[in-house]
């Protein structure tokens, strides 16, 4: 094998490394649609329209890493935003409000997490019956109404710009990946999700506590849900019951298995999902800029997803191991970090 | 030569009790649900409110049963929605232009530009191998974007449409509405394909675990398209249903109707890891919803409440559905021996 | 006549391992030939060469000495090849009868499956193996044995030319391998061809006609059984001559560690009382679904107990969790590696610190140097044969990954330790290696619970021996009384008084 | 880009954004926009979301501005939502007109409305109650909870239902079919069935006019119970036909797109700063005058019944 086939291939092997591949690639394509797309201004502020949905994919990340699922998530947003909208246009200090909100989130969150976690209820079918549960309580706090023309320091976080073209909220977004990202890859905590999601059983008999990281994933997921809320105020400046309650959860999702998330659990990482966000985000952003059909846009994504992946798996050839969401990938990862394998003397 | 103190048919047939106890939940949660609508709602146990339930319910079943295929082989298909406006579409605006074509010949067309749809999402999963989860995510924009394209914008209109089709969904042969009909005859096709064809059993098995699945040589990927081609079918079935009870076509027809089906199938109790999961518990779970629904709406609750407790309604039903399951598992992993250890006699103390 | 089958040159690398290096040999029709090696000699990879779920990198195959392409599971199955594996590959979903005939149901009208002659066939299949569950039982919650008879019927149920097992008495006790024995000689009579891999050599003296040993991946010899000693096939594994079994070395037995009095839990086994002192190696022995692994998952906090007392050290100890088990310095090792013992996707390092990542991580963030040290320290000791650390357990062989789940229960450094099956699929040499080191734990203080079904393990490792037959304490021998008659009574039921 | 500044006559880029695409009311919308874009030598470019969800629409908001567009025509979703970024835009020099639903008024030039919601309000209820005798139970089928303009329309129908005329009916229930067919339908059959009483069924959306139509010609009601709102004559054209719904009403959303771009160039052209009082004209449609809170009413209502349904061609 030449060294160049071998560096191609160990970087086609790696799902991050062809994100980047498909976001340069995407990115010169947008160009040519649009010669607006290559300004800067343009480029620092493509993704901020989509922090909320990449903070809300965060969270589920740790939830799909360890085999579960919550579909509650927009919901949980939802409530959040409006509890903190309410509780401050009832007078409290806006900064309280949020913490509030975050409170409340947690608490949504642990409610799935108990079900799931102590009394075993299957996560998609908890979290099926909490998204209709939560949406409705959204309603009993806002009923029909708007709440808008929250403080512009708190608006800031999430619709603010340093000196005019760098958005905060790209900020907030790449602060939680790093956090999340070594809270995921580079702690027990994480490494319990990763056993979890790849064999229940044998992370029970190994003593890892997993009926409590399971609450806690749900609860983590509900957390980034009460801080994608904030996001949220802050670039719409206001919040209705009904807040997120369309297609965002399959932005949501997209955003998670494109960043090479196995949905059955066991592997991914925050580095694909941030990926997976900003080419999403440069795709829209150069497509719109062209004023292709909104209907066009979206074909044009599902397309790529398709081809992207089809022409992955061409490349890594017919083993059907090599796939980036199948639990070897993990492993692979682990590969590479060690150091010169050298052969293990057998017992001869 | 029977290994000591065997229990021969006792075991077999607390298995098959127990294997039945399946549907057993939600069959209880839908049964407490109906005796309290019926004793609190308004109108709820009457013969036309449950004629609308059954045409409420028809379509969600009917995708639902081809949805659980997809299911059971440890995929998923989210385009179902998306197929069903395709298909819709397709099929009513062929009768608003030929008056003269007839209704079935609309229906399989519908069916036909189903199969297609849902043959490309198995092809994508079984031969490109790309995860069902993504491939049917990108083909509900795809196919969704397809209805953009074919419709410009278009749709078709009641009046657009013949007298005899408008009237179709207002048909109640025998009591029960015509899409109620076709939702019977697709679930019992469903659940006996499921329990009588060989290659339906293949399903259960490449859903319960793939790599065993191959190595008894069972045709992984034939199998795979063969159940994304259903769903797809099916699904475009429910389109021309759709068609049939709105008698309205545009591009926004069953958008996020994947999401009624797949409720239906996950709290129909079939595993969404695939290898487990009836038909009967997919029908009822698919009845358990519009019930939970209908009840509600008739309830004259404040209308925000009503989302919350549908919704809660949801939560309590499979919690009881799982804590009953759990119980079954208990039991079956005690079946081995009764109660008391036999031959106690032959063991003195 | 040409032989069934004829391997000629069969060549298969891993990446740096080269699993089979130039094999050729033949299978000949209407014989059990053994095949024997060392833990990752290549002996299951051969297996998957010849059903073809792994292509050879070179070599030729001859099926009634025409050469053919085995591509897939399918192209052996029209062969007639059929292999049971060594993990078994099962549906847990389905029922044991629909485990058996996936892919291939018997038909009845309008080819629909039918059910009836499916399960008759079943049921005739479990009696002549002599198993204690029947065609309707879900596969899920079989214990590992009986998911091995599950796939022996399987193997056995289809009208195989050549039927090839994979070490299919590892988990099985002497009970179920003499039925198993009966079922192969039946087939050998009817000219079927059997492989027969295993690594217990005195089955392999009583039951093959012929006997291939590998090693390294390299073929060493194939020749008639009779004119192969064990201590000459053990020469032959290894390259050096080895005392099959380790003498286990007398050690001062210390005060009582664990008591436990009166467990129970209905339905599976009740009144079971013993105590295990400092130093001492107890074995538990019995026939398969005798509930001793049960005691074991209820001691260590995985099943709930109905009644009865434990105590640690004197102080009472309620089991509510593994975790809660570890830190009162108790682990269990489970008989079942694929789903209770290892994380298969992940690395050695990863696996092998997996139940003392709280003590490699005080600060809660992780040490992979650490984790790696920790590794390489078992390789080392029990010889596992894997690249590094980094290797992924899934790609290990057998008795490697077996070795594996023994190096994760090491780590932990319990006080109490009970092994379940330990030694499952582990090869002569090595077994000797973990019979040394569990000595030496001992020795050093540890306190063990032997579980296996091996009786000679039992024999030659336990100072005292327990017998479970259904469910309860059938009786306890001392070092002494310990011979395999007396054992397999007391398995049976056939023993008059506990002792 | 920022043509605010420099006051050409012509050739204004004008991006028309819809609450959604392929929704037919706003196709037909964009028809007349395009029909005034070549009167005026203007481009309008059609673009928007693909469901019609509020915060959908920012990014085209965004990027309109980012590709020198001069003008944005919205039918805002959600109009406190879409308020940044439309703000973000008048603030690079873009003109803002809302048509048809509104946004926050501090966040655009102009709007451009439908008639007068009040109006419309109290046709609703006159309409309805002409046909059921001033007297009796009704409920509303309207779209989200949070519609805006849906909620403007219900609020002045229960104004008018204070009126000693309207005080032999009974608004029993509000009903929300979130513009979804499906969920439209049952909340139809769950009134006719939770309400044996009910005399009529005001449905101020397309959809779910539409949908109550559809249950009650089915369950042979139509008499017993009437059918009304807002919807668009092409689709209710057989229920009008066969009897079953006397009346209802809708605009010329044709002419709305056509004035929404005729409002957008008067502004751009500096022919309007958007002062109440202001008038300029319309094309074909004649005078137009800026109204309080910079309002335009672009359209007069319109009530089709069976004699005119015909002529709609929308
Ligand atoms: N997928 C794989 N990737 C890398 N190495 C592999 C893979 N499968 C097997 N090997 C290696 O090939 C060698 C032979 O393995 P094999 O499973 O055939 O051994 P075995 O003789 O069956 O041993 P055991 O008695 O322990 O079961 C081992 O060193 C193993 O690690
Ligand atoms: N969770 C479960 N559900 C159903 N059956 C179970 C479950 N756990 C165990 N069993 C059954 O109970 C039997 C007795 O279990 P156990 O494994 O304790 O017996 P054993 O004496 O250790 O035999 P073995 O040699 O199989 O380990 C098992 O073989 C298995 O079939
Ligand atoms: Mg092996
Ligand atoms: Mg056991």
């Amino acid at each position: 094998m030449s060294p160049v086939v071998g560096l191609a291939r160990r970087a086609i092997v790696r799902w991050e490394a062809l994100l980047v591949v498909m976001i340069l690639a995407a990115g010169v394509w947008s160009w040519t649609l649009s010669s607006f797309f290559l300004r800067r201004a343009n480029l620092l502020d493509l993704a901020t329209p989509y922090i909320f949905i990449g903070l809300v994919a965060f969270g589920l990340t740790f939830v799909v890493v360890a085999g579960e699922i919550d579909i509650s998530v927009m919901s949980i947003m939802a409530v959040a935003a409006v509890s903190i909208a309410e509780i401050w246009s009832a007078g409290v200090d806006v900064w309280l409000a949020a913490l509030a909100g975050l409170g409340v989130a947690v608490v949504l969150g642990l409610a799935n997490g108990l079900l799931v976690g102590l009394l075993d209820v299957p996560s998609l079918a908890v979290t099926l019956g909490t998204l209709a549960a939560y949406r409705g309580l959204a309603y009993v706090i806002l009923g029909g109404s708007s709440i808008s023309g929250l403080p512009t320091g708190f608006t800031d976080v999430g619709g603010g710009y340093i000196s005019n073209e760098l958005p905060d909220a790209l900020l907030v977004l790449l602060a939680f990946a790093l956090v999340l990202g070594v809270l995921l890859h580079a702690t027990r905590f994480g490494r319990y999700l990763y056993a979890i999601g790849s064999t229940r059983e044998v992370a029970r008999f190994s003593g890892i506590p997993v009926a409590r990281v399971r609450v806690t994933i749900f609860a983590i997921s509900g957390l980034m849900a009460g801080f994608a809320a904030i996001v949220y105020l802050g670039f719409f400046g206001s919040v209705q019951a009904d807040a997120a309650s369309g297609s965002e959860l399959i932005d949501v999702v997209t955003a998670v298995v494109l960043g090479g998330v196995d949905i059955f659990g066991g592997s991914g990482s925050i580095l694909g999902v941030l990926l997976a966000l900003i080419l999403i985000a440069v795709l829209r952003n150069g497509m719109q800029l062209a004023n292709l059909g909104g209907a066009t846009q979206d074909m044009v994504i599902g397309g790529l997803l398709v081809a992207a992946i089809l022409a992955g798996n061409v490349l890594r050839g017919a083993q059907s191991r090599g796939l980036p969401w199948t639990r070897a990938r993990y492993a692979r990862k682990e590969v590479t970090q060690a150091e010169t394998p050298g052969v293990h003397s057998s017992g001869t | 030569m029977k290994a000591p103190g065997r229990p021969a048919v006792s075991a077999q047939t607390l298995v098959s009790a127990v294997f039945r106890l399946r549907e057993l939940g939600i069959g209880i949660a839908l049964l407490l649900t109906v005796v309290l609508f019926s004793v609190r709602a308004t109108n709820f146990a009457t013969v036309s409110n449950w004629q609308d339930i059954a045409s409420d319910v028809a379509v969600v079943i009917v995708v639902a049963v081809g949805e659980t295929m997809v299911v059971l082989t440890r995929n998923i298909d989210l385009s179902v929605g998306s197929i069903a406006g395709l298909s819709a579409y397709l099929s009513a605006e062929t009768l608003s232009t030929h008056h003269g074509v007839p209704i079935v010949v609309m229906a399989l067309i519908a069916v036909g530009v189903g199969l297609a749809a849902g043959l490309v999402n198995g092809l994508l999963v079984a031969v490109g191998r790309i995860p069902a989860i993504i491939a049917t995510l990108a083909t509900l924009s795809i196919y969704r974007g397809l209805v953009f394209q074919a419709t410009g914008g278009d749709y078709v209109f009641p009046n657009e449409l013949p007298q005899s089709f408008q009237n179709l969904a207002a048909e109640k042969p025998l009591g029960l509405p015509f899409l109620a009909w076709v939702a019977l005859g697709v679930a019992l096709v469903g659940g006996a394909v499921l329990r009588w064809a060989p290659w339906a059993r293949d399903f259960y098995a490449i859903g319960s675990s793939p790599e065993a699945a191959r190595l008894v040589a069972v045709p992984v990927v034939r199998r795979v398209i063969t159940a994304f081609a259903i769903s797809g079918a099916l699904a475009g079935l429910g389109g021309f249903m759709f068609a049939v009870r709105f008698a309205n076509v545009d591009t926004n027809t069953a958008r996020g109707f994947e999401f009624d089906v797949i409720t239906a199938v996950v709290i129909g109790g079939v595993n969404v890891f695939g290898g487990s999961g009836t038909i009967l518990g997919v029908t009822l779970g698919a009845l358990l919803v519009a019930t939970i629904d209908n009840g509600f709406t008739l309830l004259k609750f404040s209308e925000f409440w009503k989302i919350f407790f549908e919704g809660t309604a949801i939560v309590v039903a499979v919690t009881l559905d799982a804590l009953l399951k759990g119980r079954v598992q208990d039991a079956l992993r005690r079946r081995r021996r009764p109660a008391s250890i036999p031959r106690e006699q032959e063991a003195p103390a | 006549m040409s032989a069934l089958v004829e391997l000629v040159g069969i060549t298969k690398g891993y990446g740096g391992v080269q699993a089979l290096d130039d094999v050729s040999f033949a299978i000949e029709a209407g014989a059990v030939h053994a095949l024997v090696g060392e833990n990752g000699a290549g002996k299951s990879t051969l297996v998957k060469i010849l059903t073809g779920v792994v292509h050879p990198d070179d070599g030729r195959l001859l099926v009634d000495g025409e050469p053919q392409r085995i591509g897939s599971a399918h192209d052996a199955h029209r062969l007639g090849i059929v292999a049971m594996y060594q993990e078994p590959t099962v549906f847990p979903d389905l029922t044991v009868a629909e485990n058996i005939f996936a892919g291939r149901h018997p038909r009845g009208r309008l080819r629909s499956v039918d059910w009836q002659a499916m399960r008759s066939a079943v049921a005739q299949l479990l009696d002549d193996l002599g198993v204690e569950f029947g065609p309707a039982t879900p596969m899920r919650g079989l214990g590992v044995a009986d998911r091995q008879l599950t796939e022996i019927a399987k193997a056995l149920s289809s009208n195989a030319r050549l039927l090839i097992m994979d070490e299919p008495t590892a988990a099985l006790s002497p009970h179920e391998v003499d039925n198993l024995f009966g079922t192969v000689r039946r087939l050998r009579e009817r000219g079927v061809a059997v492989v027969f891999i295993s690594h217990r050599l005195e089955e392999v003296a009583a039951l093959a006609d012929t006997v291939t040993v590998l090693r390294d991946g390299r073929h060493v010899t194939t020749r008639p059984a009779e004119t192969l000693p064990q201590q000459e096939i053990v020469r032959l594994m290894v390259g050096r001559s080895l005392d099959a079994l380790f003498p286990k070395e007398t050690v001062e037995i210390g005060e009582p560690v664990l008591r436990a009095e009166g467990l129970g839990s209905r339905g599976v086994f009740s009144d079971v009382s013993f105590e295990l002192r400092r130093g001492e190696i107890v074995g538990l022995a019995g026939f398969v679904g005798s509930g001793r692994s049960e005691i074991a998952r209820a001691i260590f906090g995985i099943d709930r107990l109905d009644s009865g007392e434990l105590w640690i050290d004197g102080r009472r100890f309620r089991p509510s969790s593994p975790r809660a088990a570890l830190r009162r310095g108790l682990a269990y090792l489970p008989e079942d590696r694929l789903n209770q013992g290892l994380v298969q996707p992940m690395s050695v390092a990863v696996n092998t610190s997996m139940a003392v990542l709280p003590e490699l991580t005080p600060a809660g963030f992780l040490r992979p140097r650490r984790e790696r040290a920790l590794a390489r320290r078992f390789m080392e000791q029990l010889r596992i044969k894997a690249t590094s650390p980094a290797q992924i357990v899934r790609s290990l062989s057998g008795g490697n990954q077996q070795k594996v789940v023994l190096s994760k229960w090491l780590a932990a450094e319990p006080r109490i330790l009970i092994l379940d099956e330990p030694t499952h699929g582990v090869d002569v040499g090595t077994k000797a290696d973990v019979h040394r080191t569990i000595s030496r734990l001992a020795a050093e203080g540890l306190t063990i619970l032997l579980i296996s079904s091996e009786l000679l393990e039992i024999i030659a490792m336990s100072d005292r021996v327990l017998v479970m037959h259904e469910g309860r304490l059938a009786a306890e021998l001392s070092r002494a009384e310990a011979t395999e008659e007396r054992i397999i009574e007391a398995a049976a039921g056939m023993q008059k008084a506990v002792a | 880009g920022n043509a605010g500044s420099t006051k050409v006559q012509a050739g204004y880029k004008i991006f028309l954004l819809p609450k959604q695409i392929g929704q037919p009311v706003f196709n037909t919308n964009n028809q007349g926009a395009q029909e005034a874009a070549k009167a005026l030598g203007d481009k309008v470019t059609y673009n928007g979301p693909t469901e019609a969800v509020g915060s959908k629409q920012v990014p085209f908001i965004d990027t309109a501005v980012r590709q020198g567009f001069n003008a944005i025509i919205i039918s805002a979703d959600d109009p406190n939502a879409v308020a940044p970024a439309l703000k973000r835009a008048m603030a690079k020099g873009v003109k803002v007109i809302s048509y048809d639903s509104d946004a926050a008024p501090n966040a655009r030039n102009l709007f451009v409305s439908g008639p007068d919601q009040k109006a419309v309000g109290f046709a609703e209820v006159e309409w309805l109650g002409s046909q059921i005798g001033y007297k009796g139970d009704f409920a509303i089928l309207s779209a989200t909870a949070t519609a805006t303009n849906q909620n403007a329309w219900i609020g002045y129908m229960k104004q008018a239902l204070k009126l000693p005329k309207y005080k032999n009916m009974k608004l029993v229930k509000i009903a929300y079919g979130n513009d979804n067919d499906t969920k439209s339908l049952q909340e139809a059959q769950g009134l006719l069935q939770a309400y044996p009483d009910l005399r009529g069924i005001i449905a101020p959306t397309t959809v779910g006019i539409a949908a109550a139509a559809r249950v009650v010609s089915q369950a042979k009601k139509c008499s017993a119970v009437r059918v009304t709102g807002l919807g668009l004559p092409s689709q209710m054209k057989s229920y009008v036909k066969s009897g079953c719904v006397l009346k209802f009403g809708l605009w010329n959303e044709k002419d709305f797109g056509y004035v929404a771009v005729q409002t957008a160039h008067a502004l751009l052209a500096g022919k309007l700063t958007g002062k109440p009082g202001q008038s300029f004209v319309a094309g074909r449609l004649g005078k137009r005058t800026v109204g309080k809170g910079g309002v335009i009413i672009g359209v007069p209502p319109f009530a089709w019944t069976k004699k005119t349904i015909d002529s709609a061609g929308f």
